[in-house]
């Protein structure tokens, strides 16, 4: 795979298709992996790709939405450029996608990778890119979508869901490390950043704390792709992808709309049917 | 069933329908609970999902939205829009606790200053039964630490 | 002859100074450890290596209400925020109770800080001496080292029969007044190897290298997650503003990041810093450069290696330090 | 009253607010702590803080003069949260004060100088106190020539003082507006256009300008033009602060903090910065 995609960046860079490559190359403890901007041949030696390779590239496009690059794209990354292209964010033609096949990736921190596939990945229908110029490895068969981690948390009474989001929410930080990491979270003033009115208040507390999470997720309601970097990159471990999955589980059951399958698709807020009966709703 | 709990209810009406059936109520001379405290807006489709959960956030035990009856909207689709947002954003607060019964979504239009009073007094009362909010004594027992 | 507390009378030992002060222990939340108060010592966790987030936030809080204004028949009053009891931060490392006193240079320069140097006088620091090393620790290139006991007030350090107790200031020789100490012979334990990274002449190279594109290049791949500054010992940009609530203002000031887009967006739009590789290149400026010119050669990183383990895209401040001096070498 | 360390700002009332353009007020006001008001003494190019209580603080230059002792002002333009909840004012309210921070414009160094002021919009507001300190000191400086530009005729801030500084000896005001009006008669033109056209002499002279970026930027080169050199041109900067105590780490320029070793800078300083602003 590693040696592919390196030939394809040489190929992209030298016939000048592409200005810069973006990628992965070996991080500062010789184990995971770093993104990496590769701006000339002689750096595509750099590239590397195997399991530790977690990272949705997808965002870094945005800084470069006006050059032509290529980039390294798993099944979920591959979505997240379809939900710029469908927002109107990105060019398909400013960008090469050097595809990726992804049979699920470990748990991966600094100097740490888990044996087993991150939870997320199993529950995973996606193995092949949505979207490519360019495709590495050998497709593999889909896997059924599950939520069995979202009906455990349906399930449980509503004081004991409570109590486990204001635990969750009560230990944030607020550092916006989940927002600077998510490819959807783009807009070009956040709310919350906004003074006037101010949603969300200058205390760390729970209660300002849950308005951010609550809120960061329902903007992302059927336009989270489900890479997890939110979660990935939270210093303090709040399950987020908990919350984001439950509004994918709805969108999908009520809208059957899944973000970023298609570049075309009318995404579910855009758009209404008169006379639909939705669940809950007279 | 708390003693002496009166739950406090924040109501974001649409301007042309349902605020002008609450008006109706009033000037019909029709009582409804004083427990909803109104908030005027152009069109439930205005109503931002921020200003819900800002709502919960700052003490309310229930929140109604109301609006005009599908196929009535002054802007001829704010409320579809309204509809798909609070399908999947009561269900949402559900599950990050915030039952959904003190979530509702009704249709009144401006001749209905009865159905009105209904709404509001149906909400108050399953909002009553419901009890207070339970955060405080969660946070206590989860040993969550606030803001000092 | 030295003073030792065994492990059983270390709890006991904590338990009876909760009786007067707060006491702020390491907690085990998850796979993270967080400095919490607690009930009871027996809470706590000593584990190896460093917490998830230092105690940091016990003396300069994530965020805190400095004073609240009161406002009634066009009366004001403006009324500051104390803190009401002692506390001691138990179970700290080295390098964390090092980025306190790194702290203190900004914050107790005058006119002090209030707020933090009330929090810091009421504070005393109950030390543990690091067993191993973490892979991503540099401490002793930094001017400390695993077990330098400078930045305690009293340091513990494990040897079989419990812990060594060493009283560094008169604050911990009050603290130790009532402790069930024995006294052994016991050989203090020698200090893990730690990880080197030369830090000869950054503050020159940092100079040097400021004009240099590797920061605009480095910064390519940063997301601006902020997550650097909020886990470092040393950060402190903090943001102030006002929080309404029961019909009083609270003035709060908070953690901040000068990672943050929109840092220094002043109100009529102007933006000196707003592409990521000024952003970027200011962090370690003034960790590097700024700081150690300001106060007299002190780096503003103590080693600690949280910004390189909690890093998603491993922006890493020993490589940073590394490159630098190439680039920028004498 | 506690120590400044503690961010604690002094209670005020506010006794005056005056509209000086469609979107500048100016607020007068008096410390209600007659001992603090003993101690709030400032000089020209100081700062302070000025809470609008429940919105929040911002720092702005101190408009008026410590000597006169007729209360502290500072001429606000709406821009941000805390400035619109400023303009909502009226006399009587409370707010608080905190400074005076800063630097200040060293005056005493330009005694018998020809002084050159130029300040674009609402880039006048900290050098009022300049041009009443040298109008009321007349005889200790040579030239004073005042030269203010604005968009339109309406947003010149200090339009009903021109005529006193005008009026004393050794003095002129010179206006320019980017674009008129049928009442305006008049200059029509761009501030550095306006430098370039009058031809300052940089002979025993001092330029302190304040003013928009891009307004400073372009009548430096004229200024260069002339041959005045670095440390005769005299700025105060603008950075977004929370502190004024050089902690909050915000207007850190380089290796310096603008509320603490500024805001006043001459460009000699300001281009040895490590970091241009």
């Amino acid at each position: 795979m590693q040696d592919k995609i390196r030939a394809k960046a040489r190929e992209l860079l030298e016939t000048g298709t592409v200005d810069c490559v973006i990628g992965y190359e070996r991080a500062t403890d010789g184990l995971t992996a770093r993104p990496v901007f590769i701006y000339g041949t002689a750096g595509v030696d750099r590239l590397v790709f195997d399991q530790t390779c977690v990272h949705n590239l997808s965002k870094f496009l945005l800084d470069r939405r006006d050059k032509r690059t290529a980039i390294v794209a798993k099944p979920c990354d591959s979505r997240a450029i379809n939900l710029l292209i469908n927002e109107g964010q990105l060019a398909r033609d400013k960008v090469y996608i050097i595809g990726v096949v992804c049979q699920g990736m470990p748990e991966v921190s600094w100097n740490r990778v888990s044996k087993e596939p991150q939870e997320r990945c199993q529950r995973c229908p996606q193995r092949v890119p949505v979207v490519y110029d360019y495709l590495v490895g050998e497709p593999v068969e889909a896997l059924p979508v599950t939520f069995s981690d979202v009906e455990q948390m349906e399930n449980a009474g509503p004081a004991e869901r409570r109590g486990f989001w204001l635990e969750q929410f009560g230990r944030c930080i607020r550092c916006h490390a989940c927002r600077q990491a998510c490819p959807g979270c783009y807009c070009s003033e956040c709310f919350v950043d906004q003074l006037d009115p101010t949603w969300v208040g200058i205390r760390k507390d729970v209660t300002d704390n849950e308005m951010w999470n609550t809120i960061r997720a329902f903007h992302l309601a059927g336009r989270c792709i489900s890479c997890n970097e939110c979660e990935r990159v939270c210093p303090v471990s709040i399950p987020l992808s908990l919350l984001n999955r439950k509004l994918e589980k709805d969108v999908g059951e009520f809208f059957d709309f899944q973000a970023g399958i298609k570049a075309e698709t009318v995404p579910p807020f855009a758009t209404f049917k008169k006379d639909e009966h939705l669940k809950g709703v007279e | 069933m708390a003693v002496g709990f009166e739950p406090r209810v924040v109501g974001f009406l649409c301007n042309w329908c349902s605020y002008a059936g609450a008006d109706m109520a009033g000037t019909s001379r029709m009582s409804y609970p004083p427990n909803i405290r109104i908030i005027r807006v152009p069109c439930s489709g205005r109503v931002d999902p921020l200003f819900v959960v800002k709502a919960f956030q700052m003490g309310a035990d229930g929140v109604l939205i109301a609006g005009c009856h599908p196929g009535d909207c002054h802007y001829t689709e704010g409320n579809y829009h309204m509809r798909r947002r609070f399908a999947l954003l009561q269900p949402f607060l559900d599950y990050v606790g915030i039952e959904k019964e003190r979530f509702r979504l009704e249709w009144v239009s401006a001749s209905e200053g009865k159905r009105f009073t209904q709404v509001v007094t149906s909400f108050t009362e399953q909002l009553r039964q419901l009890g207070p909010r339970k955060d405080r004594e969660l946070m206590a027992a989860k040993g969550v630490q606030r803001a000092v | 002859m030295s003073q030792v507390i065994a492990r059983e009378d270390l709890s006991r030992w904590l338990n009876s100074l909760m009786e007067e002060r707060t006491v702020v222990v390491p907690v085990v939340v998850g796979d993270m450890v967080f400095f919490r108060p607690v009930a009871k010592a027996e809470d706590m966790t000593i584990s190896r290596g460093n917490a998830t987030l230092g105690p940091k936030g016990c003396l300069f809080p994530l965020s805190h209400t400095m004073f609240t204004v009161e406002q009634e028949d066009g009366d004001v009053r403006v009324i500051p925020s104390s803190l009401e009891r002692e506390m001691v931060v138990f179970g700290l490392r080295p390098c964390d109770a090092q980025g306190l006193a790194v702290f203190d240079l900004p914050m107790l320069a005058e006119p002090a800080d209030q707020y933090y140097r009330e929090r810091r006088e009421k504070t005393a620091l109950v030390g543990l001496a690091c067993a191993e090393a973490c892979a991503e620790c540099f401490c002793t290139s930094t001017g400390g080292g695993p077990h330098d006991a400078r930045y305690m007030d009293v340091m513990l350090s494990e040897v079989p029969q419990g812990y060594l107790v060493q009283a560094v200031t008169e604050k911990g020789k009050k603290l130790l007044a009532k402790a069930p100490l024995k006294d052994m012979a016991v050989q203090a334990p020698t200090p893990p190897d730690v990880p080197r990274v030369p830090t000869d002449g950054i503050v020159a190279a940092m100079r040097r290298t400021f004009a240099d594109k590797y920061w605009s290049r480095l910064a390519d791949r940063c997301i601006h997650c902020n997550i650097c500054s909020y886990v470092c010992p040393t950060c402190y940009c903090f943001d102030i503003r006002d929080y309404q609530q029961d019909g009083k203002t609270h003035r709060v000031r908070s953690w901040e990041s000068c990672q943050a887009p929109g840092f220094t967006k002043i109100a009529g739009g102007h933006d000196p810093r707003a592409d990521k590789g000024s952003r970027m290149r200011q962090r370690f400026a003034h960790k590097l450069l700024y700081f150690p010119e300001e106060f007299n050669n002190v780096l503003g990183c103590t080693g600690c290696g949280r910004c390189v383990r909690y890093c998603p895209v491993n922006i890493d401040i020993r490589e940073i330090i590394s490159d630098v001096q190439k680039i920028g070498g004498g | 009253m506690s120590p400044e360390g503690a961010l604690l700002p002094y209670v005020a009332t506010l006794r005056d607010v005056r509209k000086l353009t469609p979107d500048v007020k100016l607020f007068s006001l008096e410390l209600d702590d007659p001992a603090a008001r003993e101690r709030f003494s400032y000089k020209p190019g100081q700062f302070a803080f000025v809470s609008a209580f429940g919105v929040g603080e911002a720092p702005f230059g101190i408009t008026s003069v410590s000597y006169r002792q007729d209360g502290v002002e500072f001429a606000v333009r709406k821009v941000g949260t805390v400035t619109a909840a400023l303009h909502e004012l009226e006399p009587g309210a409370k707010l608080g004060v905190r400074g005076p921070y800063g630097n200040h414009f060293p005056l005493e160094e330009y005694r018998g100088k020809d002084i050159y002021i130029i300040g674009g919009g609402i880039g006048m507001a900290p050098l009022r106190p300049v041009i009443n300190t040298l109008v009321d000191h007349r005889g200790d400086y040579g030239r004073l020539v005042v030269l203010n530009g604005a968009r339109t005729p309406q947003d010149l801030v200090f339009s009903d003082e021109f005529e006193r500084w005008a009026q004393s000896p050794n003095t002129r005001v010179e206006l320019t507006v980017d674009r008129g009006d049928e009442k305006w008669k008049g200059r029509v033109a761009l501030i550095p256009a306006v430098v370039a056209e009058l031809a300052f002499s940089p002979q025993n002279a001092v330029t302190i300008i304040c003013g928009p970026p891009i307004m400073i930027k372009f009548t430096l080169v004229e200024l260069k033009k002339l041959r005045f050199a670095d440390d005769q041109i005299v700025t105060t900067l603008e950075a977004k602060m929370k502190c004024g105590l050089g902690k909050c780490a915000r207007c850190n320029v380089g290796d310096k903090y603008v509320c603490k070793h500024g805001p006043v800078f001459t460009f000699a300083q300001i281009s040895g910065f490590i970091e241009q602003y």
